[in-house]
């Protein structure tokens, strides 16, 4: 199976093919690893690749993995390119902003319509007594507001959309 | 144990609770825990004896709520209240409600902690008593001559402050005697232009400083000793990080008098039980400063614990019941090096900001001289209402390069999934090479440092690898989760190869 | 650490596997894990830098393997092997070909593993070496007048024993010498009815005997010392269970006389690196016998740890690196108490039986002063393949009062879900008023001792509500698993009340 | 709703009644108490009863629970008259031989037909390097060896029937 693997800025063309018992080879330009898998628990991914032993979280999120190796996390979008294909003829690019923690929404500081840059502030959230700008995630136009002042919100609410 | 401690009420939540428990249990005392609404689920609640609940989620209507905590110790049959630190540590006038109560205050005299509790009157008192704090004037000076005098008095630098002010507006630090006109006439027109307000004052600028504290113990019967001291210089919005001891800077010479001016600090105020006295240490001129007193057991007790081999949590508990100190000065040694990482469920890469949650794995580091004081367990979801410190490690090591690769081994172990936390920041600081050779102050994690020590560690091609991993097993077998040795019979594993194995022919 | 130790493979699982590898990633030495085809999810496989299967679950296809493992370590380009305890690490061919190899043995060169090896051929070396034995003749006696002059020589009470018995036929213990000839004519005879054979010999009766053992460092440029004693008598089935340090019962003159001994011994065979001379100490003459040496790490290592401050997996790592001892024997220090639990996964009220199966929950204890060296998580699956020995408790406290008391705490914190363990045993044993005495032998758990420690504990109040409330779950929500605070919001918990809460009106 | 609760040989006819949000009022002869129950992970029962915290875990085993309190397992037989009722006019009672661990059949000691005493060894089960003798669980005759020497076993695998 073929995925297009974005971390940063870099793409990768990712190619992966089970081997059987738990293993895996997963190979890239110029790179190739033998992968046994365990999953010791079921958030824990215990890789030894060619040997060397690895652990990783991997939590999905829209189009990708937050993948924690060591305690950092490292956003990795992950893209099956026959469905990538399918996705862009369809519609428009949106940006969502969701919260990552749960808490409670201070203020709003945008309104639907306003245009926004990438990585304005356009939310509040407060949480373990601090406030916590949000930003926008894409150029754009406030689509719709999820939420409202005061509200409580859970990890993963989405808050904001932003249309491209 | 006296009868006095037949059962203790812990006044406070998370590590701390679970701490002062554990001290309870290992003297057969009985415990009380109080929670919120919002921590049924919490540690101390399941480690505790009993546990009932005091009010709400926020602290005001439950932790704070001196009138309900006492009433509960009442009902419980409790003989006595162990407060923490934090909530009502430091509240004289509770203090003293638990007392007028019938029960046992486990901390020291509520006129001690009202000495201590106001900076300014604190630093009056500390003044007549003789101990040193940072020279220099509170009250505005009126003439440029006069400032010079007393500029001239404590000794260069100096630092020129707007009394009306704030947010670093009117300030201005002088170096030498020949700048001081200049500067003077500067934070004067700067302090009447922010404030309307051309009034300044002056204070000795201590530079480089370090937070450096020391540990003090009294019992009830007039005897006070010194624990040594602990370096809290690495911190991050005035809130300590790492804390380690012994001060890897501190000459023998200056940690005896620092302790001793502690003892004499304690003296003065009639202190009994266990307190800490903060000061400022330049480490360009050798000389040290009375901060304040904290009157109640510190976050970082246990790197103190580790090198001295005493148990603070039971010794504060042996001088509520009114036994006298069983040891003298000469026997506490300071053997080793101990240091703390404060784990904090926060995103140090995204300016601290919290990052409550589930936890929904945890592996905490163990073997030799590692102590994990935790709050949390795996299953807990963090709660977003409380201080996000969430478990402590302190590792002791023969000495500091011990200690320091011992806190990395331990860190690299730690495995906390669900929730962000500062464990791998803490590797970066362990790792730094001013860290390493002691040579860092208050302003040691600075926005340049904090840059720097959160861009490093990522790891792309492991990331990559069990990201392209998870795609494939959710694409391909989404509910299967492999459970260690649970999907077959370990019996028909033997004899069918798995992973790479080498034979000899 | 220099070049021979960049890369150690480790060959070893469970809990000394695990703490092996903590040793080295805090000297920046990279590790190589092996397994067995049943050990994919063991731990040490988790935490070692590389890992790799050298065969399937029995230990004589893979753990026991020295050809493959060294086969693997050269491939995997370690330098040296690290062998733990147990499988290889007493096997002085397997440390020839390691050597051989042209890699670093970590362990004593394989002349003093060969020399205390054989028990009789160590205890002539060691009679040579004018160590203390346990006196008799190891040959049968002919007359009465003979073993009556042998018995008066070793000095009385004396056992008479058949020389071709078992089974205690043919056994006599004699207390008095005029109690010599009676007892001489029943032993001969009872041997001749029993084994067809009259043979008797004669031994020294050691009374009420506790098995004390001494740690030794030794390194490669001709310095020994030791690191005082472990009393390990609490024993099942001949295996120890609970270790410590100090031995409540030797006095400082025996103490030390009993390390000058072991050093001796380890001097007279050429010892490097660490072992154990193991004694056995008669609790009534004072009187100690050298019983053999452990050339290797032992099980009970962190007990002695806790006590000196000395790391003794990296004292070996520095030692193997050709490292001179950076201490004397003035400097080292025997300061508070240690106490050692071995945590096993079997039922001691059933006979010991062994209780493999799933760790479906696991919280370990921690706080002040607490070590786990677990070889297990929580999900693992403890194998049938292997020794049951899971875990181990090491509790330090500034006297053994302390350390018992923190025993219990830690014990009443530790929770093993799915699979029964030793735990609450040790909970019994640590309450146990000879116990606390000191007062123990080898014959500690006697059969009726041992049916009043597994009868005590449980708590059938508790029970009866867990199970009915369990039933009545089952009955009414099967499904229903209420996770921490996972149901709802936290926030929409607030104002609502939950358990019992008191105000203050 | 009431049980029939055994414990070793006693046996207590227990009510409980839920009391909302996780809350439990149990009572039985001379006792009552208030029970708040969290599970903070499957396999834990934490109560607050009547403010006492405790915790136990409870596997379901046939006809009621093995609860651990600190370590310690006790079996605890709870039947629910009603159904206790059907079941009794339903048949004969037989003894089931399963094993705990697993393991490896060593030995039988018994044949199809041999009567057996309660507590009579039957049946050697190795795990650990170490033999156990399991025993038949009530007096009767061997109706049924479900397994064959040098079998390897899981928990809970069935091994002897005994017909009483």
């Amino acid at each position: 199976m073929k995925y297009e693997i974005t971390i940063g800025g870099t793409m990768r063309h990712v190619d992966i093919e089970p081997a059987g018992d738990g293993r895996y080879r997963v190979s890239w330009e110029g790179e190739s690893h033998d992968v046994d898998l365990l999953r010791p628990t079921p958030e824990a991914y215990q890789m030894l690749i060619d040997g060397e032993s690895w652990e990783a979280g991997c939590v999905a999120v829209p189009d990708g993995y937050l993948v924690d190796v060591m305690g950092l996390s490292t956003e990795v979008g992950v893209v099956d390119p026959r469905r990538k294909a399918l996705r862009l003829a369809a519609g428009t690019a949106t940006g969502m902003l969701a919260t990552q923690m749960p808490g409670r929404v201070v203020r709003l500081l945008v309104q639907v319509g306003d245009p926004v840059k990438k990585g304005q502030p356009i939310i509040v959230v407060e949480a373990m007594k601090m406030e916590n700008e949000m930003k926008s995630p894409i150029d754009g136009t406030v689509g719709e507001i999820l939420v409202g002042e005061g509200q409580a919100v859970e990890a993963g609410t989405k808050l904001v959309r932003v249309e491209a | 144990m006296k009868p006095p401690l037949h059962k203790v009420l812990v006044a406070n939540r998370g590590e701390i609770a679970v701490r002062v428990i554990r001290g309870c249990h290992e003297l057969g005392i009985r415990t009380v825990a109080i929670y919120s609404e919002a921590d049924r689920s919490a540690l101390h609640v399941r480690n505790a004896g009993e546990a009932y609940c005091v009010g709400p989620a926020p602290s005001s209507e439950s932790y704070l709520r001196g009138d309900v905590v006492i009433e509960v110790a009442k009902k419980a049959g409790a003989t006595a209240i162990h407060p923490g630190y934090g909530f009502l540590s430091e509240n004289a006038a509770f203090a003293q409600m638990v007392m007028d109560a019938g029960l046992v205050w486990i901390g020291p005299p509520p006129s001690a902690i009202d000495a201590m509790g106001s900076k300014t009157g604190a630093r009056q008192r500390m003044v007549a008593a003789g101990v040193p704090v940072v020279p220099g004037t509170t009250h505005p000076i009126e003439t440029e001559a006069e400032a010079a005098r007393i500029a001239a008095d404590i000794g260069y630098p100096v630092m020129l402050k707007a009394a009306g002010g704030g947010g670093g507006k009117g300030i201005r630090k002088v170096d030498h005697p020949e700048d001081f006109a200049a500067a003077w006439r500067a934070a004067r027109s700067e302090a009447a232009r922010s404030f309307k307000d051309d009034a300044v004052y002056l204070e000795k600028f201590v530079s480089n400083p370090k937070h450096v504290e020391i540990q003090v113990l009294a019992d009830a019967h007039g005897h006070t000793v010194h624990l040594f001291e602990r370096d809290c210089s690495v911190q991050r919005r005035n809130q300590k990080v790492v804390e380690e001891t012994p001060c890897p800077v501190l000459s023998d010479t200056t940690r005896l008098a620092m302790a001793k001016v502690a003892v004499q600090a304690a003296h003065a105020v009639g202190y009994v039980g266990a307190g800490t006295c903060e000061f400022l240490y330049s480490q360009e001129s050798g000389d040290f400063y009375f901060l304040e007193m904290n009157t109640r057991l510190q976050v970082e007790h246990p790197i103190t614990e580790m090198v001295t081999g005493i148990d603070l949590v039971r010794a504060q508990l042996r001088i509520a019941a009114g036994e006298p100190l069983w040891f003298t000065q000469e026997d506490v040694k300071q053997v080793g090096h101990a240091i703390e990482c404060r784990v904090y469920a926060e995103d140090p890469a995204n300016n601290f900001a919290p990052a409550p949650g589930k936890i929904s794995g945890l592996r905490e580091p163990g073997g030799p001289w590692v102590r994990v004081d935790s709050g949390v367990y795996a299953g807990y979801e963090v709660p977003i209402h409380y201080d996000p410190m969430v478990a402590k490690l302190v590792c002791w090591g023969a000495n500091r390069e011990e200690a320091i690769s011992r806190s990395i081994r331990a860190l690299r172990e730690y495995r906390v999934r669900g929730i962000r936390t500062s464990i791998p920041f803490f590797e970066a600081i362990l790792r730094d090479s001013d860290f390493q050779a002691g040579n860092y102050s208050t302003g040691f994690l600075s926005p340049e440092r904090m840059k720097a020590l959160t861009d490093a560690g990522h790891n792309d091609r492991i990331a990559t690898i069990a990201a392209a991993i998870a795609k494939y097993e959710a694409d391909t077998r989404p509910a299967r989760v492999q459970s260690a040795g649970k999907a077959e019979s370990p019996w028909k594993l033997a004899g069918r190869p798995k992973g790479p194995t080498w034979r000899v022919p």
